[in-house]
């Protein structure tokens, strides 16, 4: 019997759309896996099945009733109940506060003594720990309690958000452990997770969803017969993602002679904690001239804090970095960018009530300790639009833009400060599958005419297809380094990014 | 219920306002009165009571004088400084009145005085006893100041207490950092050692401040025997509740500045027992009437009764103060037979009446101030549940008694 | 005879009275991040409540307490769904204007029933004091602090225990988990809305007997509240309560040691505010706050 | 006389013009996301300014208000140094904080200030008040074309960067502090010049008057009623502020309903009037123009 339907949901944020048209099914009992990568929109399927999202169009069915509508504190009384991305627990709660909050609804009230009891006797760890405030939970405690937390609610349905997002492998077994065991109680459970292996070692379905559509749906029966499901995955996602495939080879020739010796950045045991978490941990790297650099790991590996330690928003813990043999550690972002560095955010920071062209004007005005007027700057600012393709929205306001477009913008902005070292923050996210050939040719060229590039990036595919040298984080440290030829045959590698496979218990 | 009258009082009064200002004009001639008051705003209370006092002084014209009906002009200077300008240039340049009765607050009679100076009309201002305010209109014809200078407050006291308790006490002052404390307290000061104390403290409280034990229990550390509280009714009721609990062992209170006494007494219960304070008007006194004028300026308790059964409420100082001055004004307009601003002000400086308020007079002041009535105050101490007069002598009905 | 015990009791009693000034604009914006710039007016209506009870039925304002604070929650739940509820999403300015325009109308509502007349309640505790150990405590604070302290704690143990409690601290600390709980996020707004003017009202009572009631007494106080709350860090409760004593201290100390003390002692304590502020942003407990 | 208005004009040009410049002001700092509860205190230190220096050192009004801008300017500089990175509601909170330890330092230092009692303008140089309203209008015609200037250079850029995203907006190369500065005291100046006119006109000061929190609250209602961050919008805000006082005052005031009708109309054209006048007519425009186009 069907417990949950989607179908023809459409939903989006603001004037962008992210999903455009899902359908989807969840039965009683099952256990079903919703895959991606990430700004497919798998988190926000969850927001609006929960209701923290209303969508534009489609329905959505629970249990037989319609509740496309109902708002979200309606809709966990129904039994749908999450464990939203990101665990969002409250910090200033005891453990045990936050369970009882799980059971808030009457209908869960009733049963919390029991309820809190099994939560228990499934997460040990949460019965020792019911007296802290949930902030200074570790991370996979936090997880846990996320879980927990939503057990508490007596879901029908239970949905978790990325359960394994930043958790070390030992923990992370012990949370998709508990998963399988809350499956075999008999609660429906609607899984989204980057850590496909993982989730299709326990899940029973999978859906593969890009651009806000399911492109794939994977049997039971395949699941079973699939031996390699990795290569199923991995296909599929290549697949939908990269239509006309780049073939590795076909690098830039031309900067790769073009390596001069000197590095443009130079990092140095770098560190860098928050509390007592390690986000990046004696990292060296160095990026030469023209070089285009890839850096890949999985979610939390601390890619995005790299870049704010480069660009001065954070500080450094320890360590030394520094640009064309000058020390910038410890300089402010503006000072980054009069020097000759540029970058994009991994969340779009783009400054939504002005329009396109005065974004990236923006950029070019205050780039250069010189400045130029305003005329200068527009005329400077044409070449970066037409490079990324909005030449033609420059006068709507950055806020209507789809979101892949407003990468675009970020990438236009950051051109427009004429930049030595560009870094780029998952610059492709979000953006159409056509977009994103388009926007590795834009890239290309960019290299090509001599800027020097550091790239984060989730598409594989476009990280090996574009750099020349990949560095791959894992915790915080280095776990590999080499051409992307020597990254893809790296075993280690493919198993940090793409999980440990489990094996139905 | 009571809250339920104050709405009927507060619509009905409201109404009043209507009609004095709105009447439709008759083919009668006219006299223009401007009253810019505080109707809303934080001195509310002034301008309610002025509103009070000038209905009561229209009706005991039957709204006419020498011929002329009387129209008031009110204004509503929203308690503000820039209200105060805008209303006064108004009714100077617009309206061009001849005669103006308010404000009353002392900071914005100051804020209105650059105003007045443009066309200069006969200006009655029953409020401000700054002393800055009087060296402002020092030498000005026009203006008739109605109400005590500062000095008032502090002379009578404090030639009573010496003659009462001899000389080289020692006295403390606690006084808030309003423009009313700040401006009193050198009066005060010069006033008391002039008249034979010793100044042993003076402390200095912020205006609604929730606390003003520290002050006090500073003062208590220089065992005065005359403390002199100089801050308005708001604060004023604070201070004599804290003095009260302190226990200071202060045998002679001296407030000053409650306007409305009968409030602060109302407010404070019976921590007011045994404060002395120099007032120029308090209701329940044996005042007669006018012997000319005995319709406009009546006996006291029957201009206090007529007052209550139309207001249901005992009279303050300031609706004595603003009906005696406009009736003053009136009866000025009628003698003079029409509404000559330069003759009105002549009649007014010739005019010598018996009214609720003591001798209507104006005389000049050693300060400048070129008309002045009503300088006069009377001392009167709170004993028990009585209100005695203890000064001058002349109108005294009991003795000093020190607080145990 | 030093003064210092009697510094401390008094900077004490003050301190309490100052808690109760903030704690309700603390649980206000701690849950809906809105500055309730009406907030001196529940006071006020508060203060006003006692006084009419006491005055027209003899009824004790430490009696009248529930009745009046019901009544006034009752206003705040007027407020909230006239006027609050339609900008809950608004930007700052817009909330702080609209509050202000609402405190505008309460204010003048309350000269035109109560008029601008200066009121105070007497009791017989209000005037009441005996002195130990060379301190003169007066009956009026103490009680005046133990009701304020007596709330204050009882706020926080309401939201630590209770059900609702819980869940208005689950909608501050995370908005969206608290509506996965399936909690009612405007409701609880709604009721932080009017637990606020509640203990607003109870302030306004416990100063009823001790301070001058009048229509304007609000605006000064909330600026203190203001204080008080942002020393804090913004919306917890906890570091409110430290806050109200720190800036008692502050002002009470430099009342006492200081010539002229009592007129700068304000100043003293915005200063002391301005350098927190400039230091430590998020207050002594700052928490969950996104700037 | 530059021209022939009646006195009652002249104090509705005098009303209006001096809400203008604190408007365009308030509505400066927070178009580079400073959102400021403290104009009072630039309001208060260009009175205090003006009055001194010309009671003191015998200016008249137009030489003192060059040190009334000079030190509302400098306290707008001292206030970016002091809050540094504080943003948001801390940024607006520091500066009630300013404005209140102004006006304590104002009483508590009666010496110098006149303290409670207030202070005279010096009368001898006081001059009429068309002349002060044409001053005021100047004044405020001044602001307006600043604000327009600024709006068609680079700072606009940088402004609206910092007031969308400060953080995202140092990576272009933007320096916070240094526009800060910039904008405090350009607004301080502008506030202060305002408060050195106004006071010429009422021809007395005391501290209540010159940091009147209330000057806070007038100089947001302009921006909010007209649009904020356009540029006319302040300034029909202003306008339109000016005549709704007015017309409560004129028509309720003598009932004592004045302020109660003043805060109702502010409270409904907030609730009603979400993005002001000049905010709501874009939209509108906007919306026009895409129904044309037949865009959704």
């Amino acid at each position: 019997m069907t417990l949950l339907e989607l179908s023809g949901l459409r939903a989006g944020y603001g004037g962008s759309v992210v999903l455009d048209g899902l359908d989807l099914t969840v039965g009683e009992g099952e256990v079903v896996a919703l895959l991606g990568i990430n700004g497919a929109g798998k988190s926000t399927t969850m927001r609006v099945i929960t209701g923290l999202l209303d969508p534009s169009g489609g329905r959505v069915v629970f249990g037989g009733v319609d509740i496309t509508h109902f708002p979200a504190h309606k809709r966990a009384a129904e039994g749908i109940c999450l464990s939203p991305e990101g665990r969002q627990v409250f910090p200033h709660l005891s453990v045990e506060e936050n369970l009882c909050l799980g059971s808030f609804h009457p209908r869960a009230r009733r049963h919390r003594a029991e309820s809190l009891e099994r939560v228990y006797a499934l997460f040990p760890i949460l019965r020792k720990r019911r007296e802290q405030k949930a902030g200074f939970l570790s991370g996979g405690e936090q997880q846990m309690l996320a879980m927990a937390r939503a057990l508490m609610g007596r879901p029908r349905l239970l949905l978790l958000d990325e359960p394994s997002f930043g958790l070390a492998p030992l923990i992370l077994e012990v949370v998709f452990n508990t998963i399988r065991e809350i499956a075999r109680s008999g609660i429906s459970i609607l899984l989204v997770e980057q850590n496909a292996q993982a989730a299709l070692g326990v899940a029973e379905r999978g859906y593969v969803l890009s651009e806000g559509r399911i492109t794939l749906s994977v049997s039971a029966a395949e699941l079973s017969s699939s031996g390699d499901m990795r290569k199923l995955f991995l296909r599929e996602i290549e697949e939908t993602a990269m239509p006309a495939r780049v073939s590795v080879e076909s690098k830039p020739a031309a900067a790769e002679e073009g390596l001069n010796p000197e590095p443009i950045l130079q990092i140095r045991g770098l560190r860098r904690t928050f509390g007592g978490l390690v986000a990046v941990n004696n990292l060296s790297i160095d990026v030469q001239r023209h070089q285009f650099l890839g850096v890949i790991g999985p979610n939390g590996a601390g890619k995005t804090t790299l870049l704010n330690l480069i660009t001065g928003y954070l500080q450094p813990s320890a360590g030394e970095i520094h640009l064309n043999g000058q020390r910038i550690d410890g300089l402010k972002p503006y000072d980054m960018c009069v020097r000759g560095v540029g970058r994009t955010f991994q969340l779009v920071q783009s400054f939504p009530e002005m329009s396109v062209i005065d974004n990236v004007i923006t950029g070019a005005l205050f780039a250069r300790d010189a400045r130029i007027s305003l005329d200068e700057a527009r005329e400077r600012v044409r070449r970066p639009l037409e490079l990324v393709g909005l030449e033609r929205k420059t006068d709507v306001l950055a806020g209507t833009l789809a979101l892949g477009e407003q990468k675009k913008l970020e990438l236009a902005r950051a051109l427009a400060t004429q930049p030595q070292l560009l870094l780029l923050d998952e610059v492709m996210a979000g953006s159409p599958h056509e977009d994103v050939v388009e926007l590795m040719e834009v890239l290309r060229a960019i290299h090509a005419a001599g800027t020097t590039i550091l790239m984060i990036e989730h598409l594989v595919h476009v990280i090996l297809g574009l750099a020349q040298h990949i560095v791959v984080l894992n915790f915080g440290e280095k776990l590999f380094e080499g051409s992307p030829t020597e990254v893809v045959a790296d075993p280690k590698v493919i198993e940090t990014y793409f999980g440990t496979p489990f094996t139905n218990k | 219920m009571r809250a339920f009258r104050y709405i009927r009082h507060m619509v009905m009064g409201a109404l009043c306002g209507l009609f004095i200002t709105g009447g439709i004009a008759h083919a009668q001639k006219v006299i223009r009165i401007g009253a810019p008051l505080e109707l809303t705003g934080k001195f509310v209370i002034y301008g309610s009571q002025g509103q009070r006092g000038l209905e009561m002084a229209v009706e005991a014209f039957a709204g006419t004088v020498a011929g002329h009906r009387i129209e008031v002009l009110l204004r509503d200077i929203q308690s503000t400084n820039q209200g105060a300008v805008s209303a006064m240039t108004d009714l100077l340049e617009k309206e061009k009145v001849d005669f103006l009765i308010g404000p009353i607050a002392s900071g914005l009679v100051s804020a209105a005085v650059p105003a007045w100076r443009q066309r200069k009309p006969l200006w009655i201002v029953p409020g401000a006893s700054a002393l800055s305010f009087e060296e402002a209109i020092a030498g000005e014809s026009m203006v008739f100041h109605t109400y005590a200078w500062g000095y008032g407050y502090h002379t009578g006291p404090a030639n009573a207490l010496a003659a009462a308790f001899g000389k080289g006490k020692k006295v403390a002052i606690i006084y808030s950092d309003g423009a009313y404390g700040r401006s009193h307290l050198p009066d005060a000061r010069k006033h008391y050692t002039e008249a034979g104390f010793q100044i042993v403290a003076t402390e200095l409280v912020r205006e609604n401040a929730a606390d003003m034990n520290p002050a006090l229990q500073k003062i208590r550390l220089t065992k005065p025997d005359v403390l002199v509280a100089l801050m308005q009714t708001t604060d004023g009721i604070v201070v004599a509740k804290q003095i009260h609990v302190a226990k200071l062992g202060i045998p002679i209170l001296v407030g000053s500045a409650f306007p409305q006494f009968q409030t602060w007494v109302d407010a404070v219960g019976e921590a007011a027992n045994g404060w002395i304070t120099a007032v120029a008007y308090l209701a329940g006194q044996a005042v007669p009437a006018d012997p000319k004028y005995p319709r406009i300026f009546p006996a006291a308790k029957d201009w206090e009764a007529a007052f209550t059964k139309k207001y249901n409420r005992e009279p303050e100082l300031i609706d004595a103060m603003v009906y005696t001055s406009a009736a003053m004004l009136f009866l000025a307009i009628d003698r003079a037979g029409g509404g000559d601003k330069e003759r009105v002000a002549k009649e007014l400086r010739n005019l010598g009446v018996e009214t609720i308020m003591g001798e209507g007079k104006f005389v000049p002041t050693p300060g400048g101030a070129v008309n002045q009535a009503f300088n006069e105050m009377f001392v009167i101490q709170r004993q028990g549940d009585k209100i005695v007069t203890v000064w001058p002598k002349a109108r005294s009905n009991g003795q000093f008694k020190p607080i145990q | 005879m030093t003064l210092l015990p009697q510094f401390l009791l008094d900077a004490l009693l003050l301190g309490g009275l100052y808690c109760l000034m903030a704690v309700g604009l603390a649980l206000c914006f701690g849950v809906t991040r809105i500055i309730n710039f009406a907030h001196g007016e529940m006071i006020m209506f508060g203060a006003y409540g006692a006084f009419l009870l006491s005055v027209h039925f003899g009824i004790d304002p430490l009696l009248s307490l529930p009745l009046v604070a019901l009544g006034v929650a009752l206003i705040g739940f007027l407020v909230f769904k006239l006027c609050v509820q339609r900008v809950l999403d608004a930007p700052h300015v817009n909330q702080i204007l609209l509050l202000f325009g609402v405190g505008l109308i309460l204010q003048n509502i309350a000269v035109l029933i109560f008029t601008g007349d200066e009121r105070s309640v007497t009791t017989a505790y209000s005037l009441a004091s005996d002195q130990f150990f060379g301190m003169m405590v007066a009956y009026g604070r103490l009680i005046a602090f133990a009701v304020s302290i007596g709330l204050t704690v009882g706020l926080i143990v309401w939201l630590r225990i209770s059900e609702m409690g819980r869940a208005i601290q689950a909608v501050a600390q995370q908005r969206d988990a608290a509506k996965l709980m399936g909690i009612n996020v405007t409701a609880m707004y709604m009721v932080s809305f009017m637990v606020s003017a509640a203990l607003g009202s109870a302030t306004g009572a416990a100063m009823s007997f001790l301070l001058t009631i009048t229509p304007f007494m609000g605006f000064h106080i909330l600026i203190k509240g203001f204080a008080i709350v942002v020393l804090g860090g913004l919306g917890s409760v906890g570091g409110t309560l430290i806050a109200a004593f720190v800036l008692a201290f502050v002002e009470t100390g430099v009342s006492y040691y200081v010539p002229e003390g009592g007129g700068w002692a304000e100043g003293v304590a915005l200063a002391v505010l301005l350098m927190v502020l400039i230091l430590r942003p998020r207050g002594f407990l700052g928490q969950a706050v996104d700037n | 006389m530059p021209f022939a208005a009646t006195a009652v004009v002249n104090d509705w040009i005098i009303s209006a013009a001096s809400m203008v410049i604190l408007a365009v002001s308030w509505n400066l700092a927070a178009n580079a996301g400073l959102i400021s509860l403290g104009h009072s205190a630039f309001w208060g230190v260009g009175t205090y300014t003006a009055v001194l220096s010309a009671n003191k050192l015998g200016l008249p009004l137009v030489l003192a208000l060059i040190p009334a801008m000079l030190i509302g300017a400098l306290l707008g500089v001292l206030l970016a140094v002091i809050t540094g990175r504080l943003r948001g509601i801390f940024f607006a909170i520091s500066t009630l904080a300013l404005s209140e330890g102004l006006r304590v330092i104002a009483v508590m230092t009666p010496g110098f200030t006149g303290g409670g009692e207030g202070i005279y303008v010096n009368p001898q140089l006081r001059i009429g008040a068309h002349w002060v309203a044409a001053i005021m209008v100047v004044g405020a015609l001044i602001s307006i074309l600043v604000a327009w200037a600024i709006s068609r250079t680079s700072w606009h850029f940088a402004f609206r960067a910092m007031r969308a995203n400060e953080s995202a907006a140092q990576m272009l190369g933007v320096r916070p502090i240094g526009f800060r500065v910039w904008v405090l005291a350009l607004a301080g100046a502008m506030a202060a010049f305002a408060g050195g006119v106004r006071v010429w006109y009422g021809g007395f000061v005391d501290p209540g008057i010159a940091f009147d929190l209330h000057i806070t609250i007038f100089a947001q209602i302009g921006p909010l009623l007209g649009g904020i961050y356009t540029l006319a919008g302040p300034v029909i805000g202003a306008l339109l502020s000016v005549l709704l006082s007015e017309a409560a005052r004129i028509w309720f005031g003598t009932q004592g309903f004045g302020l109660l009708v003043y805060g109702v109309a502010l409270v409904l054209c907030i609730l009603f009037l979400p993005h002001g006048i000049w905010g709501g007519l874009q939209r509108l425009w906007t919306f026009g123009r895409r129904r044309i186009r037949g865009e959704q």
